[in-house]
């Protein structure tokens, strides 16, 4: 199997993506709207083809632990869940960065708070690049705005995960998780072996061959002059993570007078009224973080000083326009638009936003 | 060439399938597609819809406030949907159930008694592949063989006993629309 | 029958005093030091009748710390 | 007898296992707890089984087993120790996992992760501190907390009427169709810690012979937790523990 095209749901993209990689496990518990991914997982049974473990757990908590128990030795092993099962796994998550885990998780985000509406929403920007669960620590946060990127960010995230030994979230929504497009899925790479998993994770549980140390996992640690190092020891990797892994896309920007910073699917919906504000000369383009964390920052703060205009649209009451304000440092005034609650703003209604903020 | 299909009726009515048999054939022939489901309960009853878009290049936005091409298959979706079609663009309605018909000026009307045609074949499962065959006849947007390999696909193989019966439904909504307005 | 000899050697700086070894020997050979301490401030144990001990290994078993190392021979 | 003639390495007849480091442990003088780790580092020893076995240490007074015995381990969060072993064995399946927890952990936070890893029949093994009370936090009311019993948070004693009964989660446990080896064993005596043994290494070898969950309930004291001595902790389990978490097999489908 080399490169294979197929139409498939953003949901199942991941699935058949997870399989292609050499994923060794994945681990969850139904959601609304990304059950999708585990029935096709299922559906497709890996356990026959590349051995891969497909198991549904009994709670996201569950199955989060069972990521952190998978990915403790050495396996790449990923979960999903939409926003209330993910809030579940917010624990186990603090674990996995505090035990300095790599592993995969996908939020297919629906509205909020509480048990909220299956609808598309982005309002767990917050949760995903702030941390989430308690301690400070970061997740490489990945926001796929096509089924395509669905599949390609499963390698993504997992590389990265283990690059840094860091846990790392897909961060798509109902639209993304939901619609079909053509996908030319990534080539197949085999399940890493025992023997690579030994030499690449040294630190993986494998058992203690005699003559090693035990390999011991933790991120329990009483002393608060140790604990604090390994704060440290996290705070630097986050600068290199921050360092060298921004991802965005820039269309039009470069003479552009207005900006709309937007990710995921809203990015699509903002780039069909960035191509009918083009049509009637208003000049805007489309800044599209890929990496939500690490936050394309610098390109921001770049743009801040050219453009006339910058609006952070999002479905949510307006999140990560923090991280664009906080960028721009004051540069421009950086508006926000916003739909809450599951409703998905048409193009129409976005190309007025921007023509009543700054076409006057 | 870009074209923005929203298909809406009742759910159960075979609406999704429809639209990825659809979007499946626009894929074997190159084109970009994407295939955007109103999804949640009303899969199961109330209404539901699916926007299909099938174009040369990369698409923007899966969500749409107009269409090239509308079908509604109930009143409610008739009356949701009729003033999202772009002008010049084209109206397809099941007239089953349908107490008032569309009455733009500045756009092609076309009729199919799909329902209707499905009760006398005695083959309710025959809707939504007349209903196809009606869409294919008057927005030729992908070719019969491209359709006919996408049912291959797109269906379960142990449904595949059933391809010629859906080719036969295909072939006969392609006879049963009629021009209503054309402009 | 063969008579038996053992003797029981107690790591004094791992030994909480907990008095489980004491209790556990069916021959009284053990008890805590009454006046000594270990480095963590506990009266350790010790063989206070180190004829009686018969190898048992009774004490060790209890030894929740694993601070006592059995010895036994055949007379 | 001269006792220089008895203390030689050819006359050894016990000691410290060797996979227990020389760490000092934190557990309070008397806990039972440093018997069952004994245990755990003989068998794994015995078994051939150390390059094999992944522990899961619990949140509780076990926090910190992996300081205790040479083998590769993985700290779980509070309950979650059965579904995190759940992965490591089935992505690992040569491997022996188990996990060791206490009753907080097993009974109370982590229900749900012990009775659906039971219920699957995982192949892992677990070991169970059932000291009525929690240790680690300073002596709060346990689900396995007798009736009657005082804690810091049922300072009057437990009373069913506020706090419900304690639960008996072995036999819960052993109804499940995924458990091969429920035993409820303990370790205040020499005879005692050796059933408990013989219970864990059967355990084991259930777990490597894929046989379904196998889990050893140790009934334990947690004087410091009971405010006793060492010795009367021991006295009072017996007399008290016993009656409702009565010793011996409560489900064996193995043999």
């Amino acid at each position: 199997m080399s490169e294979e095209i197929k139409l498939l749901k953003g949901n199942e993209a991941i699935a058949h993506a997870a399989i292609r990689y050499g994923a060794d496990g994945y681990f969850g518990y139904p959601i609304t709207p990304q059950s999708e991914i585990m029935e096709t997982l299922m559906a497709l049974k890996p356990w026959e083809s590349t051995g891969m473990v497909v198991l549904q757990a009994e709670s996201e908590v569950a199955a989060i632990n069972m990521v952190y128990g998978g990915a403790g030795s050495g396996k790449a092993v990923m979960t999903s869940s939409s926003s209330p099962g993910v809030s579940l796994k917010q624990e186990g998550m603090s674990y996995l960065a505090g035990t300095e885990l790599p592993a995969l998780i996908v939020n297919v985000m629906r509205g909020g708070p509480g048990l909220g509406t299956i609808q598309p929403s982005q309002a767990d920007y917050f949760q995903a690049v702030k941390g989430g669960g308690h301690g400070d620590y970061k997740v490489i946060t990945l926001a796929p705005s096509s089924v395509q990127e669905m599949a390609d960010f499963v390698y993504l995230g997992f590389d990265l995960a283990f690059k840094y030994r860091n846990p790392a979230i897909i961060l798509a929504d109902g639209i993304i998780g939901q619609m079909m497009e053509k996908v030319i899925l990534p080539p197949v790479r085999q399940r890493r072996t025992e023997e690579e998993i030994r030499t690449q994770c040294p630190w993986a549980l494998q058992g203690k061959p005699k003559g090693r140390k035990p390999n011991i996992l933790t991120s329990l640690e009483l002393s608060p002059a140790v604990m604090e190092d390994n704060n440290l020891r996290f705070q630097a990797k986050y600068r290199e993570i921050e360092k060298n892994e921004v991802r965005y896309e820039a269309i039009d920007c470069d003479d552009a007078d207005y900006i709309i910073v937007a990710f995921g699917s809203l990015a699509r919906i903002c780039l069909k009224a960035q191509e009918m504000a083009r049509g009637e000369g208003i000049k805007v383009g489309i800044l599209r973080p890929i990496t939500l964390w690490p936050f394309p920052s610098d390109i921001i703060a770049e743009y801040a000083k050219k453009v006339k205009g910058i609006i952070s649209i999002e479905l949510n009451a307006g999140q990560m326009v923090e991280d664009i304000r906080l960028a721009v440092n004051g540069a421009i005034d950086v508006k926000f638009y916003g739909r809450l609650g599951g409703i998905v703003p048409t193009p129409d209604e976005i190309l007025d936003v921007i023509k009543k903020e700054y076409i006057k | 060439m870009k074209k923005e299909i929203i298909v809406a009726g009742f759910g159960g009515q075979g609406i999704l399938s429809l639209g990825k048999i659809l979007a499946h054939a626009g894929l074997i022939e190159g084109k970009e597609v994407t295939w955007m489901p109103s999804y949640g309960p009303e899969q199961r009853g109330g209404t539901a819809n699916v926007t299909v878009i099938l174009s040369d290049d990369r698409i923007s936005s899966p969500v749409l406030n107009s269409y090239d091409v509308v079908v509604v298959l109930n009143q409610p979706s008739l009356d949701r949907f009729e003033n999202d079609v772009k002008p010049g663009g084209t109206i397809i309605y099941d007239s089953y159930g349908i107490r008032h018909t569309p009455t733009r000026k500045d756009i092609n009307i076309y009729r199919i008694d799909a329902m209707d045609e499905a009760i006398d074949m005695g083959n309710a499962r025959a809707f939504n592949m007349l209903v196809l065959g009606g869409i294919l006849k008057v927005c030729p947007v992908v070719n019969t063989e491209s359709i006919v390999s996408s049912l291959k696909e797109s269906l379960a193989e142990r449904l595949h006993k059933l391809i010629p019966e859906n080719e036969k439904a295909i072939l006969r909504g392609m006879e049963i629309i009629k021009a209503e307005q054309e402009i | 029958m063969a008579k038996i000899a053992g003797a029981v050697e107690v790591n004094k700086e791992r030994c909480k005093g907990c008095n489980l070894c004491v209790t556990a020997c069916p021959a009284n050979v053990l008890s805590l030091h009454e006046k000594e301490v270990n480095d963590k401030g506990y009266h350790y144990a010790y063989m206070k009748n180190q004829d009686k001990c018969i190898g048992c290994a009774s004490c060790g078993y209890v030894c929740p710390d694993g601070c006592i190392t059995v010895y036994k021979v055949k007379l | 007898m001269d006792i220089k003639d008895i203390i030689k390495p050819e006359n050894i007849v016990y000691e410290k296992p060797r996979l227990m480091n020389d760490n000092p442990m934190h557990y309070c003088p008397g806990c039972s707890h440093g018997v069952v780790h004994k245990i755990v580092a003989e068998l794994v020893d015995e078994m051939g089984l150390e390059e094999k076995t992944i522990g899961i240490a619990p949140v509780g007074c076990a926090v910190f087993a992996y300081n205790y015995l040479d083998i590769d381990w993985i700290e779980a969060a509070h309950g979650r120790a059965p579904a995190v072993a759940t992965a490591i064995k089935r992505l690992n399946p040569d491997k022996f996992v188990f996990t060791y927890q206490g009753d907080g952990d097993l009974a109370a936070i982590g229900t749900a992760e012990t009775i659906h890893a039971c219920n699957r029949g995982e192949n892992i093994v677990i070991i169970f501190i059932n000291n009525g009370i929690y240790g680690m936090t300073g002596g709060q009311m346990a689900p396995t907390t007798l009736l009657g019993m005082k804690t810091s948070t049922c300072p009057y004693g437990r009373t069913a009427e506020l706090n419900g009964f304690p639960l008996k989660i072995s036999n819960i446990l052993a109804q499940l169709d995924g458990t091969c080896y429920i035993t409820r064993q303990s370790v205040h005596n020499a005879a005692s810690i050796r059933k408990t043994k013989a219970a864990i290494k059967k355990a084991i070898e259930n777990s490597m012979a894929r046989k379904g969950t196998s889990l050893v309930e140790v009934v334990s004291t947690c004087n410091a937790g009971w405010k006793m001595t060492p010795d009367d902790a021991n006295k009072w389990m017996e007399e008290n523990m016993f009656e409702k978490y009565p010793l011996g097999d409560i489900k064996n489908t193995v043999d």
